[in-house]
């Protein structure tokens, strides 16, 4: 009989593994408990022994972090999805974004991030804007929120010209639109890393539940919800 | 000033039987008395404003206090009585001259009322003290003070003496007459004391079971 | 609504409750104390009931975290001895629960607790009454309002409760999912049409908590 | 104590304090009108008072973000009349603050003045005060306490206040860091010991408001 | 039973003026009188147990009350007194019954005590009532009643008749008169009345700015 599993994902995975986990559910007859959270806090949560098999952060930092502390399972970690990031602006906005330097001149006054000391899609908006030397110029404009979906909602609200999300979330509103890709070329590699734990007491329902998610049917549900699969490593 | 005092048809239900009121006063000091529970409180706090009658016309000196039927009822702070309750209901927050103080209006003629008021019911030892460890007496007194320094139009007594040694009683009783002569304030005084009631009023009303007589006081 | 959302509102419902349940006995004894006797330490104390108010929600969930965590000195010893595990499971959304509601309870119920004049105890217990007869005949009931007070905005902070929560407890469906949880990962998603049809429950459930407590209390008031 | 976090500190301290002392007088008018009248719609309006509550913060931030927005009602009259931005500064740290702590004051205070006898107010209208000077000189008096306890619950969730206000103020140092929304952020990214520095510091700040109300109510408490 | 109640330099600071008592007490019945703000409810309070004196020793049938020197006070609970506070003090949150009944002690000898207490003070038709609308003679008969039905060892009674009528006070005094007479029940009295003085009262003592005299009757 398969075990229950408990997997802490972050919460900009939410719909894509709920669907994955029913197709889960049904091929293998085992349970999953989903805990969903911002991958810091999250990873918080495994770092004070909170009881978890298989964790799925929104960037590698988080994970590198638990793997030094020795709680990950090394051999079983992979790098497998990706997203983009996107700058949003309000639906009606007439602003043209060519690129991050339109974001430093002075058309663009306030730019959302997800706070880019400690959430991921903020931390890998800075990188991007820091690797085309823009940052000193865009720091001060930024207003940091939460999470994802915070700096939507700033967006939203039109208080704020742009916003950077990723492009999963850019497709929750209806009241902003994306204004610019970030080519994958330009910006940092947006990984999701996965890897079992070493707390964990289904280790072998752990790795299956990793490969689960390495299947084409599983692969086909992230991609429908606008992530990018990784080829293999 | 003469008093004139009239109560219409005037009915509250209390918990055992309704108190009926239609009568007119006109004695500068009318006394009340009856047996515990009768419904002399009840009355009394009728004319202040207190309660509301459930029917009836009230009318002091041609101004309307309340009528039921023309749904008026002034509110107490604009009836001017001066009300001495039977619990004293000090301001508990307050101290003792905030207390006296509280409704005071200074009474044109003579500015030093207040002073004498206070130098007769002896309580200038306390006017600073906080009214919650007064005695009972002395809480007794300063429910008076408070009551003649709103220089009210009526005064409403309610067992105001009942809680004091003899001297204070005979000396306090000779100034509310003296009230009555010289301010022609006047009164409805309630209480259980024969000799207050022959000494004060120029009427009598009995009070039983929600039922109000007028007596004479030789009675 | 589906399966999933009355199992969120069932257990939103009595779990909440039941945190409330479990605070009151020692938020009784805590107000009282605090309302009545001076002891040294006292201020210190007081500051630490209401820690729980003061500080970010996420905080007071890291330092549960910490504390009942498997790694933890309450949650490793409960794990070591008794195979009990806090973390991630309902136990944790009930202590964060009744650790977050704590204080509102106390403060109120400590007011009314001073407010019931010292006399009225005194003349009970010249009656014959023990200190223990005279605080549930006496002082307690004339407190009543103040502890419905407190119970009342216990429960409701309670129902709002959420930083606290999803530190200790996760947000794990059936288990630890809060109303509050939920509407939050609704909002996260996106899921706005969802998130709305939670809150206007979590308004139903607080209007006839409040509407439980008026009655309650009206049934006794003096006019 | 770097010059960031005093400023943190000041801000937090000055914003809080602002926060219950704009809450006030509507709080107070609310009380009392659920205190002391009987109105249609009451029980609606006690449950919208309570709404911060019981709603998850991040809620009731999402509402006043949509409220306050420049594309919302109010943010976008403002906007459109006086050139006024209220999201994304320290006036939305103001709102959320005062949104959040409201029900805390008016529930305490709404019980005490449940508590000051009528009869009380009726005596000094025979007096000759009006039912204004009434309030102001016997109600509001006899129902201090609850009014401190309303106003140290206010002052304490203002301080401990994060979900609402870094949805609608975000987080800008200097403009809108809180020290809440800064022990958040220490958490988050697992800077424990600045964090707890900071915890330090809304504990004594917690200490110092219950030590200057405790203090304002024992000069005049009743024996 | 015999009554002494030995109050050995006991003294209790007031506003004005200290406490002062130092005497012996035997007869049944003591009555006390004295000026409004003397300290006769205060008195009658240190031997309730409700307030603590700064100094001295109590003693009542060799069963110390009280012994500041060795830091002795008896909690009011084991005193086993009866007393009738000035200020009523009944509790708001109880019906009548309720308050009656709290301190009930079944006094061996008659079942039927509580009864005969309820009828004779005339207060069955209120037993049901909330307290805080019964008028001011129906509370201070139900405090009465309160203190007499917990069978205490001794009655202390501070101006217990002072707001009932002169029928229901003809009728109560003889009652106290028997409980004197049948159950050896002492008292201390304090009232204003030298009417209750003389029907009452074994021996007197009177009570002037804290200080305490013993006085006979005839004066
Ligand atoms: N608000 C009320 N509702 C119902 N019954 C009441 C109310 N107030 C008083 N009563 C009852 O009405 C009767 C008259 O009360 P009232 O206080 O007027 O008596 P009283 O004549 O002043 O008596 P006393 O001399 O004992 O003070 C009493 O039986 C009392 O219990
Ligand atoms: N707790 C207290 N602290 C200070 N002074 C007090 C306290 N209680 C009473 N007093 C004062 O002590 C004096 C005696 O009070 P007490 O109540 O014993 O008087 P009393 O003889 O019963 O008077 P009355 O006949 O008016 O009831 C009064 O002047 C009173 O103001
Ligand atoms: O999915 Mo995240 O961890 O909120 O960027
Ligand atoms: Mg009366
Ligand atoms: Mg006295």
């Amino acid at each position: 009989q398969t075990p229950t599993l408990r997997v802490s994902a972050a919460a900009s995975l939410a719909d894509a593994l709920k669907k994955i986990h029913g197709l889960y559910e049904k091929k293998t007859g085992g349970k999953i408990e989903l805990n969903l959270g911002a991958s810091s806090q999250l990873a918080r949560q495994i770092e004070e022994g909170a009881p978890s098999d298989v964790f799925i952060s929104a960037d590698l930092a988080k994970m590198e972090g638990l793997e030094k502390k020795g709680l990950v399972n090394a051999a079983t970690k992979e790098n497998q999805l990706s997203n983009a990031l996107v700058v949003v602006v309000p639906s009606d906005s007439k602003l043209q974004i060519a690129g991050g330097k339109t974001l430093a001149e002075s058309s663009v006054a306030k730019i959302a991030f997800a706070d880019p000391k400690a959430v991921p899609a903020g931390i890998y908006g800075k990188e991007w804007l820091t690797k085309l030397s823009l940052w000193d110029k865009i720091e001060s404009k930024v207003i940091a929120t939460e999470n994802v979906r915070a700096c939507l909602a700033a967006v939203e609200s039109g208080n704020v010209d742009a916003g950077i999300v990723y492009k999963t979330d850019a497709a929750i509103s209806k009241k902003v639109k994306i204004a610019f890709e970030v080519p994958a070329s330009e910006g940092p590699v947006i990984t999701y890393p996965m890897a079992a734990l070493k707390s964990s007491t289904h280790a072998d329902a752990a790795k299956a539940y990793l490969d689960f998610l390495d299947t084409p049917e599983a692969k086909a549900v992230f991609e429908k919800f606008g992530f990018v699969v990784l080829p293999e490593a | 000033m003469t008093l004139k005092l009239q109560l219409e048809n005037v009915s509250l239900p209390l918990s055992e039987f309704s108190l009926k009121a239609d009568l007119t006063l006109t004695a500068p000091v009318t006394g009340i008395r009856g047996p515990s529970g009768a419904g002399k409180t009840s009355l009394i706090e009728i004319i202040a404003g207190l309660r509301r009658p459930a029917s009836g016309r009230i009318v002091l000196n041609d101004h309307v206090l309340c009528d039921t039927a023309a749904r008026v009822n002034l509110a107490p702070e604009l009836r001017r009585v001066g009300y001495v309750p039977q619990d004293l209901a000090l301001f508990p927050h307050l101290s003792t001259r905030a207390n006296l103080y509280y409704g005071h209006r200074p009474n044109g003629s003579a500015t030093s009322h207040a002073d004498h008021v206070i130098d007769l019911l002896e309580i200038r030892p306390l006017l600073t003290r906080r009214v919650h460890n007064l005695s009972g007496g002395e809480k007794q007194r300063v429910a008076l003070g408070r009551a003649l320094l709103a220089s009210p139009q009526i005064l409403l007594l309610d067992e105001p003496l009942s809680s004091l040694d003899v001297r204070l009683k005979e000396k306090i009783l000779p100034y509310l007459l003296s009230i009555r002569e010289d301010l022609h304030l006047p009164m409805i005084y309630v209480t259980h004391s024969q000799k207050e009631l022959q000494t004060i009023c120029d009427e009598v009303l009995t009070v039983e079971e929600g039922r109000i007589t007028q007596a004479t006081l030789s009675e | 609504m589906t399966a999933e959302e009355w199992q969120t509102i069932w257990l939103t419902t009595w779990v909440s409750a039941l945190s409330v349940l479990l605070i009151l006995p020692p938020g009784v004894a805590v107000a009282w104390l605090l309302a009545r006797k001076e002891w040294p330490g006292k201020s210190l104390v007081e500051t630490f009931v209401a820690l729980p108010l003061v500080l970010p929600p996420v905080a007071t969930g890291l330092i549960l975290l910490k504390l009942l965590g498997r790694r933890g000195p309450i949650g490793g010893w409960l794990h070591e001895s008794f195979h009990v595990d806090i973390v991630f499971t309902w136990k944790a959304v009930l202590i964060a629960l009744g650790v977050m509601s704590f204080p509102l309870l106390v403060r109120s119920l400590r007011t009314a607790i001073e407010e019931v004049p010292v006399r009225l105890e005194g003349i009970a217990r010249t009656l014959g009454a023990s200190p223990w007869r005279v605080f549930w005949t006496i002082t307690l009931p004339l407190a009543r309002r103040g502890l419905a007070a407190g119970v009342v905005l216990a429960f409701a902070r309670a129902l709002g409760e959420f930083g606290a929560t999803i530190m200790v407890a996760g947000f794990i469906q059936g288990e630890t999912s809060t109303i509050s949880l939920v509407i939050y990962q609704h909002v996260q998603t996106g899921h706005d049409h969802e998130a709305m049809k939670l809150l206007v429950v979590a308004v139903i459930m607080a209007f006839i908590a409040l509407w439980i407590s008026e009655t309650l209390s009206r049934r006794r008031r003096a006019p």
